[in-house]
């Protein structure tokens, strides 16, 4: 494989930091883990500018999901994550590895996963192929999160023609950790502890998914398609069962998933969130398919996989444990001083790289941006509403509602038992906490049409309807998860876009004092004509200090007084 | 009395059916799939899932499960036994109660509150209800399709097997609108909503209260 | 001892509904295939397996057939060896 | 014009992998099925369509799986007449 996606600037800049020329496996996994996706070379420096803080913050962006305080010992952990390109290519398991991928986040925490939320964006639903991809998507995300047993609590879904080439597929979810429990990083630290990989085989699948994500898709999506990466949602079951009570001994130092970039990115950001190095062993990995190479091992994104930093006296108990669930669980290496990533295959070293180069070393990108012009839209709005206007507005909405109601029919979204507002009945839905008086409202919001017409306000719009949402079912809100999706970063008015939809969440953050713990950017979606509005997802938590003041909505009693509030 | 929740691989309500024992003030003990002892159990639940990712066919492969050798004893000598959705399935699998389960008539995965009717109370688990009463009950199942051939549904009636059917609206193609049926001693009940979702009034519905208390009481 | 491929073949019984192959006929009608006049779905296996000769592999699979992989209730099957 | 009865059977391609095989060959194998040494499961449509010979409603269903019945991303499928 070698370099590949790579601009010459940033294969200069590798070779700098370097001291000297990689090999052919290095290259592979400098190439992957300084993709958009792995990197955030577009969006770091901006993103940087979120109000992270604050006295509830336990966890801000930087792990693998944000966590927030409710008090009494319960902490919520949650983040959203996009699966856009995949499920473009092969809606039902894009989707399905989606949810599977974000729970895995969740479950890195140390969390039980209690809620998920998606956020869809589709082409008009009677035009070429966006009903199936309609179909598979939601199908997709019933199949896995059903399995798994987290409820579907929520989520939204919206058609517009930008969509028709690149579906959006964001998926929120929500985890809960009791007082008794500990919260994980994804951390390898302490010389001698062990690298445990757990779970399933490691295949050829989803080989490049990382720079897949990175790139632009086109008509060539077929021929330069990664091998797909197929769900397991039985195995990922037994995978939330097994890591949380391992989780539960003293044995475990942090957890990582495996997600883009497989054991590269896995491995390398652990050490380097743990000032440490790793030594690996490739032959050790548990492998589905004969003859893989060293490249092949590091970058599948083989599903369904975790990696626990254990302590090796501990290793026998937390090994049974994987054993009882019928899981694999293989120790390929150790921690080591030196801040390296250093990998052995078949008695050779094949990769010795400095664990600060791989993960802070890219080239950070900052490029050009260019404000545009949005039609100019009639402020006499009600001289063009026509009474034919109202009425196919209204059928539209009707036809929404019912369209909406097939989709979370097909979500179990009353398993746990912790669901007392479901979708369909609320701004937001809320779920109690077993044992206690507390509820946590949770929601995604985002438009995209807006924000193409003024991205910074669309933004802040976004934040305030996520906030009005909860705020509906009695909940004060807390925290921002954000899920950005963006056409080509390289195309001046999508940056430009970018910076401004930044800029609004930001503002609406700051003002509302809600700050962001975690989020994800996806850009590629689209490109030229075809580039979608830029779509900020705002995925909401806000808490319910005492259950018995839920709010629900409908006109309850004949006689109730009506309040407009607001202007 | 005694109850035991079986915990098979992807089974995913275990804990809430363990939460709603509690509720009604049973302390319920886990079992596990690999074991061969039911641990004293007066009554052995197997709650729903998805056991083994429901691979192949809904049951098909938890049916073999190590403890499933030992509560097939136990339901032959008398010994009760109640499986909720997942449960329901593989105790048609195992052959402990008569039919077969098909994939909704809608073709997908339902998840709803509807309305279940009470045909016969015959039985420890509904002894508590009224025939006749309609109950309110979440269902959440993708092969909830009840199917037994024309001899098996006459049987099934002649020895008053039915004990719940759907009301009004029958959601997933049933047969005769089957939502639970019981084993000719009625000591063996399979149903595909979910008791355990519904016992408490925060989450919209106690109608499932009746059905855990009645285990309650020794007999 | 040889590996063979098994094909084993399950349908849903005659009368029993198939609501997928009904959905998938109705999207073939959509399509301009009125052609079509029915459509069952069922599910296949592919079992590569171990054995001395046809008539064992055979046997072996449909005595798996028998315990676990059809339910006699709603299925038939039918077993072919790929040469 | 005639009836025909065409099957098509739909698997996973080669490599991607099939943890519903997977789990069923586990099971196989605890069954005591230990010759079995892999399962793929699939999809299979028995098609009832008409037309005037072979050739014509073989191409048909090649026409419907190419663009509906099969996705050519993940799927490889072949086609039969059953006589
Ligand atoms: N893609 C989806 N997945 C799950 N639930 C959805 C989805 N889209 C809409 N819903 C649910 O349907 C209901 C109505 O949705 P929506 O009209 O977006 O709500 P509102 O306009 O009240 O914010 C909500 O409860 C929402 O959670």
């Amino acid at each position: 494989m070698g370099v590949f996606g790579l601009k010459e600037e940033e294969i200069k800049h590798a070779i700098e930091l370097l001291g000297r020329e990689p090999n052919d496996v290095e290259w592979s996994v400098i190439s992957v883990i300084w993709s958009e996706h792995c990197s955030y070379k577009h969006s770091r420096k901006y993103l940087k500018d979120f109000l992270t803080k604050a006295e509830w913050v336990e966890q801000g962006p930087g792990e693998n999901a944000g966590i927030i305080n409710l008090g009494d010992g319960y902490r919520v952990v949650f983040k959203i994550e996009s699966h856009n390109h995949p499920s473009a290519v092969e809606p039902f398991q894009g989707a399905a590895t989606g949810v599977g991928g974000i729970v895995r986040d969740i479950l890195a925490i140390g969390a039980r996963p209690i809620a998920l939320l998606d956020s869809l964006r589709f082409g008009p639903i009677e035009k070429g192929r966006n009903k199936y991809l309609f179909e598979g998507v939601v199908g997709g995300i019933s199949f896995y999160g059903n399995c798994i047993g987290v409820p579907v609590v929520g989520g939204e879904i919206v058609f517009e023609d930008c969509y028709s080439s690149n579906p959006l597929v964001n998926v929120m979810c929500v985890g809960l950790l009791g007082p008794e429990q500990k919260s994980y990083r994804g951390k390898a630290e302490g010389k001698g502890n062990l690298l445990l990989l757990v779970g399933a085989r490691t295949g050829r699948d989803g080989l490049q998914g990382a720079s897949f994500a990175s790139e632009k898709l086109d008509d060539e999506v077929h021929k330069k398609r990664p091998s797909v990466q197929v769900g397991d949602p039985f195995l990922g079951k037994l995978l939330i069962e097994s890591c949380l009570e391992a989780a539960s001994t003293d044995g475990v130092v942090g957890i990582q998933d495996l997600g883009a970039a497989g054991l590269v990115s896995s491995l390398s950001e652990s050490a380097r969130r743990g000032r440490s190095g790793v030594k690996v062993y490739l032959d050790k990995v548990p492998q589905r398919e004969e003859n893989m190479t060293a490249e092949e091992i590091l970058l599948s994104e083989s599903q369904e996989r975790m990696l626990l930093v254990i302590r090796p006296e501990k290793a026998e108990e937390i090994i049974s444990i994987f054993k009882k669930w019928d899981l694999e669980a293989e120790i390929i290496g150790e921690v080591i001083e030196e801040e390296k990533f250093i990998v052995y295959f078949k008695g050779e070293k094949v990769v010795d790289l400095p664990t600060e180069l791989l993960v802070d070393g890219s080239l950070i990108f900052d490029p050009p941006y260019k404000e545009y012009k949005v039609p100019n839209l009639s402020s006499d709005l009600r001289s063009l509403i026509k009474k034919e206007h109202i009425e196919k507005f209204m059928n539209n909405a009707i036809n929404d509602l019912s369209l909406k109601e097939k989709i979370y029919r097909q979500y179990d979204y009353s398993v746990q038992t912790n669901t007392v507002l479901p979708p369909g009945f609320g701004d937001a839905s809320v779920l109690r906490i077993k044992g206690t008086n507390k509820g946590i409202a949770v929601v995604t919001d985002g438009n995209g049409r807006y924000c193409y017409l003024n991205p910074k306000r669309g933004a802040m719009y976004a934040v305030a309807e996520a906030c009005r949402n909860i705020l509906c079912v009695g909940g004060r809100p807390l925290a921002i998860t954000d899920g950005l999706n963006f056409g080509d970063p390289d195309e001046p008015e999508v940056f430009y876009q970018f910076r401004e939809v930044v800029k609004g969440i930001n503002l609406a953050s700051r003002t509302l004092e809600i700050p962001v713990v975690s989020g994800n950017v996806s850009f590629y979606n689209g490109q030229g004509e075809k580039k979608i509005f830029p779509t900020p997802i705002i995925g909401m938590v806000g808490v319910l200090e005492d259950l018995s003041y839920l709010i629900k909505p409908g006109l309850k009693v004949v006689g109730n007084r009506l309040y407009l509030i607001g202007d | 009395m005694r109850v035991g929740v079986v915990i098979f691989p992807g089974t995913n309500c275990d804990m809430d059916t363990y939460h709603a024992l509690k509720v009604v003030g049973i302390d319920p003990i886990y079992l596990w799939h690999k074991e061969h002892d039911l641990k004293d159990s007066e009554v052995i639940i197997l709650p729903g899932g998805f056991s083994y990712g429901d691979y192949l066919r809904a049951g098909a492969i938890a049916r073999f499960s190590p403890i499933m050798n030992e509560i097939i004893d136990f339901a032959k000598r008398g010994g009760y036994v109640l499986g909720i959705c997942n449960g329901f399935q593989i105790l048609l699998e195992a052959g402990l109660l008569p039919g077969a389960m098909l994939p909704n008539e809608t073709n997908s995965f339902i998840c709803k509150e509807v309305l279940l009717e009470v045909v016969n109370n015959n039985t420890l688990f509904l002894k508590n209800y009224r025939v006749g009463e309609i109950l309110k009950m979440p269902i959440a199942h993708k092969e909830g399709r009840y199917y037994i051939p024309d001899r098996g549904l006459e049987e099934l009636k002649e020895y008053n097997q039915i004990v719940l059917k759907y009301h009004g609206e029958n959601p997933n193609g049933s047969v005769e609108n089957i939502a639970g049926i019981i084993n000719r001693k009625g000591n063996v009940m399979g149903l595909m909503p979910h008791p355990e979702r519904a016992v408490e009034e925060i989450l919209g519905s106690t109608s499932g209260l009746n059905l855990f208390l009645s285990l309650l009481e020794k007999v | 001892m040889k590996k063979w491929t098994v094909i084993l073949e399950i349908f849903l019984k005659e009368g029993i509904f198939d609501p997928q192959g009904k959905t998938v006929k109705n999207a073939l009608y959509n399509l301009g295939f009125g052609e079509v006049e029915d459509v069952r779905i069922g599910k296949v296996l592919k079992i590569e397996i171990l054995g001395e000769n046809k008539e064992e592999v055979v046997g072996k699979v449909r005595k798996m057939s028998e315990i676990f992989l059809v339910n006699p209730v709603t299925e038939d099957f039918s077993i072919r060896v790929e040469e």
